[in-house]
C-alpha cells in the first residue's frame, strides 16, 4: 500500500494461489472486481502491467463504503479479486503513432498502465511522441508523483502537470485541463488522445481536442459506471447499447458519442 | 362534461395564459379510457385534456416535492385530502417557491380493484371522509358544501387491535413477506421526500439490501413512524402496493394515536406544529 | 408433440404424485392476488387463475439470492456456497411467462453462465397452462410473436378449464414427468381466446434510436413516480444488485433484485449519476427491452404480459408508449429537441379521451 | 433450524438449549448526562442488576432515533430500555421532552406490529439515582422475562428462496 494523494492509495495485491498467479494474464486497460468480505465488491481499473510480472495494482480513491474499508485495511490483509474483465487499450494499434494521455484526478489511475507500457525502455521506440497531461484539484491531489521522474525522462516524452488551485510551493501551472489542451495544441496528425477523468472534465476536454481537429475515432477513454457482476448480467453499466463490463471500459468516442447524454 | 371539468380547464387555461405558473399538474383520462391518471399541462391547449371525476385517486402534491422540479412555479389540482398534504408540506417549508393550489370539491373516489370486484364502491378513506371541500386553496372549483358529521376514521383498526401481540406479529410477518420493496408506497407518498431514504442508506446500512421479511419489517415500521403526525390519510400507499399489503392500517393506527393523544389531525391547521416537532412541558402522556 | 386428455381429478391426482417427488410450485390466491408459491395442499392451486401479480421468474431468479456465506478465519476467509436447489416443478406457468424464461436463459446461460440460475433451471420442469381467456386487459403477447397457447417454452402444456384439460407434451423432460398420469388419447386444443390488443412492435429498435434525445421521454416521465414496480413485476427484467450483508453473526454476499427506475441504480460512490433524470431512466427501461437486449441477444426483452402497464400506479402504459414511438416525429440524434416540442404523450389515443 | 418458543430458552445464536436458563436480551439506550452516569453510580456502589442488558450511550434521549429501537427489535432484542434525564433536567434543555412524545407513539406502533408494550420502556434516571437504575433494570428484565423470548422477524432466506423450509 502506498499513499498517492490524501484520498488515494495504491494497493498491491499478491495472489494466494501460485498456480492462479502464474496463469493470470491481463491487458492494459482491463478491470477487476475487488472484494472486502463483509463489506462488498466494486470494480477498479488495473493500474499495473502484466509484464514484467509484478503484483496486481489498483489505485483507489476513497469515495464510498467499500473504498473506505479498503483504505482502512492493514498491510497483509486478505481481499478477494475477480477478473480480469473487459476490453483493453489496443496498444499494438497505437504503435508508430503519437499519444496524448490526459488524466484528471483519479482518472489517472487507468492511464498509469498506458504510460508505463509506453515508457518501458525496450518498447519506447515503437511509439511516437508521448504527451502526458496530468491534472488535479491541488498539487497534493496529483497521483503517481513517485513515477513522474521516470515518465519525464523517457525519450520523446513530455509530462505536463496542472492544478485547479496551487499552494505556496507550487511553481507549475494553475489551469483547467481543457485550457491547457488549448494552450499546448497537440497535433491531431497520426495521434491518439486518451482521456480519463470526471465527466465534466471529459466533456470539455473532448471539445477542446475536437476543436484542434481530433476526430471521434482518435479520442479514446475509459468509462466508469456502476457495475455489479462484471459479466454482462446485472444490467447496470450500459452507456446506451454498450455494456461497460463487456464492450468496455475502453471506448472510442465514435462508439459512444451518440449516447453521451448517459455518461 | 361536468361543471368541475369545465371549471378546472378554465382556471388552468387562465393560469397558463397569464404565465402565472409554468405548468399545472392535474388529471387526464388514462389509456383504458375510463380511469384518470396524472397529467402535466404546459399549454392552454393542453388544459383542455384535464378531467376530474371519481377515478382521480392520485395525490398530485407528490410531484411538487420531486427534486427535479425545484425552482419551478407549479399549479396543482388538489382534492380536499390532497390539500391537507399540501398544508403539511407548506408547514414543513418544502416550498420556498410559489405553488398555486386549485382545489376541487370532491365527490369521493371509487375503488376500481384490479380484479374487478366492486369497483364502483367508494374507497375506504372516502367512506369516512368528512371534508369534501378543500381547505386553504388559492382557487376553488365547485360549490362548497356543508360537511356532514365527523365519522369514525378508525373502525378498520378494531379487528387487528383486538388480537394478541403474537397474532398481530404473525399477521404482519405474513404481509411483509410479500413485499418486494419496489418502493411504490414511498414513491407515491407526498410526505416521503428525503433526499436519501434510510432504507437505501449505505453508511450505516440500516435496512439491508435483502428483500426479506426482517428487512421489509424494518422498512415499513420506520416509514410509518416517519409519517407520524404527518400522514393525511390518502391511502395511496395501499392503493399502489402490487402485492396488497394493507399499509393504510399502519398509518391509520398512528393517525388514531396522534388524534387521541395530541388532538392533532395532519394538514387541517397550518398554525399548529406537528406533534413530534413540539411538546408541552407539563404533559405526562400516561407515563409515570 | 402429441396431444392427450386429462380430467380435472386426474390432474389433481397426478399433481399429488408430483408433489411427493419434487417441490411443486403453483399459483395460489393470496389476499386477492395470485402468486406462485410452494404447494402444501393440492386444492390450494388456483387452476383458473388470472395472471399472477409477481411473475414466476422469482423461482429461478429469486428476489434475494445468497451467492455465498463468508466465515472469517484467522487472516483468511472461507466462502461457502449455498445449498443446492432440489428438483422443482413449476406448474401453471402462462405461455408469456414461459417465453420470458427462455429470454432470461439467453442472458443467464450465456457464457460465463450464472451457475445459480443454471442449476435451478436444470432442476425445474415447466408445466404450462394455456390462457383460456385474456389474462390482463393490457396483455399483448401476440404482438411479439407469442400466443395464449404457445407450447414452445414449456415441457408440458395444459389447455382447457373446468373438468377437462388437453395435454401437449413438448419435451422429454415433460414426458417423464407425465409418467403416472392417467391420460386419454385424442385431446383437442380448445379454441384460443382472441386478444384485444395489437401493438406495433416492428422496427422499434430503430424508432428508439431516433427518439433517444426526444423530449417525449421527459413528458412521459413527468408522471412517473420512480418506483421499481414495473421492473420487479416484469417477467424478463433481470437487473440485480450484489452486496454483502450481516445476517445474524456472519456475512453473506447477496444478490437482490434491483431496477433501473431507481435514481440510485446508476449513482456512483462519488455522487455522479449518469442517469440523473426520470426521463433518462424511463428511456432506459424501454431501450433495454426493445433496443439493447435485441442487439446483444437477438430477441426483444418483452413478452407483452402487460403487467407493467396494468400495475403502474400512474398508468405508464407500454402499449401506449410503443404506439407513440411509432408516430413520434423525431429528428436524427444530436439535434436535440423535436419540432413539436411539447408533444403530448398518448397522442395515439386520439381525441376521445379529451371529452369527459 | 429450530425456532425458539416461549418456554424453550435459547442462546445468543438462537439455538435451543434446554439446560441453559433463559435470559432476555435487552438493549439500553442511556443518556450520557444522567442515566449513563446513574448506571455508573450503580456500578461503583456495587449494586447488582441483571447482566442481560447491553448498554449504548447516547448524548441525549432526544438522539434516540426510532430506527435504533426498531433495529434492535429487528435484530432480535427481547426488550429495549430508553433512560434519560428527568423532565426539566435535560442537558440540552428539551431533548427528553421530544423523546417522551416519540416514545409513546413508537410504543403504540410497535404494539400494533406485535411487540408487546411491556418490551419497550422509558424511564427517567438521574446521575445520582444509581439505586433506581439497578431497580429499573431488574424490574424491566423480569417484566420482559415474564413475556418470554420474542420471535424476531426472521433473518436470512425466507421460504421464498432456495434451500429452506418448504423444500
Amino acid at each position: 500500500m502506498l499513499d498517492l494523494t490524501p484520498d488515494m492509495k495504491l494497493f498491491s495485491l499478491r495472489l494466494q494461489d501460485p498456480a492462479v498467479a502464474e496463469s493470470l494474464h491481463y491487458e492494459v486497460g482491463q478491470f477487476a472486481l475487488v472484494s472486502v468480505f463483509g463489506v462488498g465488491e466494486a470494480a477498479f481499473d488495473i493500474s499495473s502491467l502484466d509484464a514484467p510480472r509484478a503484483a496486481l495494482e489498483f489505485a483507489v480513491r476513497r469515495v464510498g463504503t467499500l473504498t473506505e474499508a479498503l483504505h482502512e485495511m492493514e498491510e497483509g490483509s486478505v481481499v478477494g479479486v475477480r477478473g480480469p474483465f473487459g476490453n483493453c487499450f489496443p496498444m499494438a494499434e497505437y504503435e508508430g503513432r503519437n499519444l496524448v494521455v490526459i488524466g484528471g484526478g483519479s482518472g489517472m489511475a487507468p492511464l498509469r498502465s498506458v504510460v508505463n507500457y509506453v515508457v518501458q525502455p525496450a518498447r519506447r521506440e515503437r511509439f511516437g511522441q508521448l504527451l502526458i497531461l496530468n491534472g488535479a484539484r491541488t498539487p497534493a491531489d496529483l497521483a503517481f508523483k513517485h513515477e513522474f521522474e521516470k515518465w519525464a525522462s523517457s525519450p520523446q516524452t513530455c509530462l505536463e502537470l496542472t492544478v485547479d488551485r496551487g499552494d505556496d510551493d507550487w511553481r507549475g501551472r494553475v489551469a483547467l485541463i481543457p485550457d491547457v489542451v488549448r494552450e499546448l495544441k497537440p497535433s491531431p496528425l497520426d495521434c491518439v488522445a486518451i482521456v480519463c477523468g470526471p465527466p465534466i472534465m471529459i466533456k470539455f476536454t473532448l471539445k477542446a481536442l475536437k476543436d484542434l481537429g481530433f476526430a471521434d475515432s482518435q479520442l479514446v477513454g475509459t468509462v466508469e459506471t456502476k457495475m455489479k457482476c462484471g459479466i454482462g448480467k446485472c444490467g447496470r453499466c450500459n452507456v446506451g447499447d454498450k455494456y461497460v463490463c463487456l464492450d468496455g471500459p475502453v471506448f472510442t468516442f465514435a462508439e459512444i458519442g451518440r449516447f453521451l447524454e448517459e455518461f | 362534461m361536468s361543471d368541475l371539468v369545465t371549471g378546472i380547464r378554465a382556471q388552468v387555461r387562465d393560469l397558463l395564459a397569464r404565465r402565472r405558473v409554468e405548468y399545472v399538474v392535474g388529471y387526464e383520462t388514462g389509456s383504458d379510457g375510463v380511469n384518470a391518471r396524472p397529467f402535466f399541462a404546459y399549454t392552454t391547449e393542453e388544459a383542455d385534456r384535464l378531467v376530474f371525476d371519481n377515478t382521480c385517486t392520485h395525490n398530485l402534491t407528490k410531484y411538487l416535492v420531486e427534486p427535479e422540479r425545484r425552482g419551478s412555479t407549479i399549479g396543482v389540482v388538489v382534492k380536499p385530502c390532497d390539500a391537507r398534504s399540501l398544508t403539511v408540506l407548506l408547514a414543513e417549508h418544502k416550498f420556498p417557491r410559489d405553488v398555486v393550489a386549485i382545489g376541487v370539491v370532491c365527490p369521493g373516489i371509487v375503488q376500481r380493484t384490479r380484479e374487478g370486484g366492486d369497483g364502483e364502491a367508494p374507497q375506504a378513506r372516502c367512506q369516512v371522509c368528512d371534508q369534501h371541500t378543500p381547505p386553504a386553496c388559492d382557487i376553488l372549483v365547485g360549490e362548497a358544501t356543508a360537511e356532514g358529521p365527523v365519522l369514525d376514521q378508525f373502525a378498520r383498526l378494531a379487528p387487528l387491535e383486538a388480537q394478541s401481540a403474537a397474532e398481530r406479529s404473525a399477521f404482519w410477518s405474513q404481509q411483509f413477506e410479500r413485499c418486494l420493496r419496489c418502493y411504490a408506497c414511498r414513491q407515491t407518498c407526498p410526505q416521503c421526500y428525503c433526499d436519501e431514504c434510510f432504507a437505501e442508506a449505505l453508511d450505516p446500512e440500516w435496512v439491508g439490501v435483502r428483500i426479506g421479511r426482517a428487512e421489509n419489517w424494518l422498512f415499513h415500521a420506520i416509514r410509518c413512524f416517519h409519517l407520524a403526525g404527518r400522514c393525511i390519510g390518502c391511502d395511496e400507499c395501499e392503493r399502489v402496493c402490487p402485492v396488497k399489503i394493507p399499509l393504510g392500517l399502519l398509518n391509520r393506527k398512528l393517525r388514531k394515536e396522534v388524534l387521541d393523544r395530541f388532538e392533532y389531525r395532519a394538514g387541517t391547521r397550518s398554525d399548529e406544529r406537528p406533534p413530534l416537532e413540539t411538546f408541552r412541558k407539563e404533559e405526562k402522556l400516561d407515563l409515570a | 408433440m402429441t396431444a392427450q386428455r386429462i380430467t380435472r381429478q386426474g390432474l389433481l391426482d397426478w399433481l399429488n404424485g408430483v408433489a411427493a417427488k419434487a417441490t411443486l410450485i403453483a399459483p395460489v390466491r393470496v389476499e386477492g392476488i395470485y402468486l406462485f408459491r410452494p404447494i402444501v395442499k393440492i386444492e390450494d392451486i388456483a387452476l383458473d387463475y388470472s395472471q399472477s401479480t409477481v411473475p414466476p421468474k422469482e423461482w429461478l431468479f429469486p428476489r434475494s439470492d445468497t451467492l455465498f456465506t463468508i466465515e472469517r478465519l484467522d487472516r483468511a476467509y472461507e466462502l461457502k456456497p449455498p445449498a443446492a436447489a432440489g428438483p422443482r416443478v413449476l406448474f401453471g406457468i402462462r405461455p408469456c411467462d414461459a417465453r420470458a424464461l427462455a429470454i432470461l436463459d439467453r442472458l443467464f446461460l450465456a457464457e460465463p453462465a450464472d451457475n445459480l440460475y443454471e442449476e435451478r433451471r436444470q432442476n425445474t420442469v415447466l408445466v404450462g397452462l394455456a390462457c383460456a381467456r385474456q389474462q390482463l386487459p393490457e396483455c399483448f403477447c401476440t404482438s411479439l410473436g407469442g400466443g395464449p397457447q404457445e407450447a414452445a417454452n414449456v415441457d408440458v402444456l395444459l389447455a382447457g378449464a373446468g373438468e377437462a384439460y388437453t395435454v401437449t407434451v413438448a419435451t422429454e423432460k415433460g414426458q417423464q414427468l407425465l409418467s403416472g398420469a392417467t391420460l386419454r388419447d385424442g385431446g383437442e386444443m380448445p379454441p384460443a381466446p382472441s386478444l384485444s390488443n395489437q401493438v406495433p412492435t416492428a422496427g422499434m429498435a430503430e424508432r428508439l434510436r431516433l427518439a433517444f434525445n426526444s423530449s417525449y421521454w421527459q413528458r412521459l416521465a413527468d408522471r412517473c413516480l420512480g418506483c421499481k414496480m414495473c421492473t420487479y413485476l416484469c417477467p424478463t427484467c433481470h437487473c440485480f444488485d450484489i452486496r454483502d450483508c450481516d445476517v445474524g453473526g456472519h456475512a453473506e454476499r447477496v444478490r437482490c433484485w434491483d431496477g433501473c427506475q431507481s435514481a440510485l441504480f446508476t449513482k456512483l460512490a462519488g455522487g455522479h449519476n449518469p442517469r440523473a433524470s426520470k426521463a433518462a431512466r424511463l428511456r432506459q427501461f424501454y431501450a433495454h427491452k426493445y433496443l439493447y437486449f435485441p442487439e446483444r441477444f437477438g430477441v426483444t426483452q418483452c413478452v407483452g404480459c402487460g403487467r407493467c402497464a396494468h400495475f403502474c400506479p400512474v398508468n405508464i402504459d407500454i402499449r401506449e408508449t410503443l404506439r407513440d414511438l411509432q408516430t413520434l416525429e423525431v429528428c436524427p440524434h444530436g439535434s436535440g429537441e423535436t419540432a413539436r416540442r411539447r408533444e403530448p404523450v398518448g397522442a395515439a389515443f386520439g381525441d376521445s379521451r379529451a371529452s369527459a | 433450524m429450530a425456532q425458539s418458543t416461549a418456554d424453550t430458552p435459547r442462546t445468543r445464536a438462537g439455538q435451543v438449549e434446554p439446560t441453559a436458563i433463559w435470559q432476555p436480551r435487552l438493549v439500553g439506550f442511556l443518556c450520557n448526562w444522567c442515566s449513563f452516569a446513574g448506571a455508573d453510580m450503580a456500578g461503583t456502589s456495587r449494586l447488582t442488576y441483571p447482566a442481560a442488558i447491553r448498554i449504548i450511550r447516547v448524548p441525549c434521549t432526544g438522539r434516540v432515533d426510532p430506527l435504533f429501537v426498531a433495529k434492535a427489535f429487528q435484530r432480535g432484542a427481547d426488550g429495549v430500555l430508553v433512560a434519560g434525564c428527568h423532565p426539566g433536567d435535560c442537558h440540552y434543555a428539551e431533548g427528553n421532552y421530544y423523546m417522551r412524545r416519540r416514545y409513546v407513539l413508537l410504543r403504540d406502533l410497535l404494539e400494533f406490529l406485535g411487540i408487546e408494550r411491556e418490551r419497550f420502556h422509558l424511564e427517567w434516571v438521574s446521575a445520582s439515582e444509581g439505586k433506581k437504575f439497578a431497580r429499573v433494570v431488574s424490574e424491566f428484565t423480569s417484566q420482559v422475562a415474564a413475556l418470554g423470548p420474542r420471535e424476531p422477524p426472521r433473518q436470512g432466506p425466507t421460504e421464498l428462496e432456495a434451500g429452506t423450509s418448504n423444500e
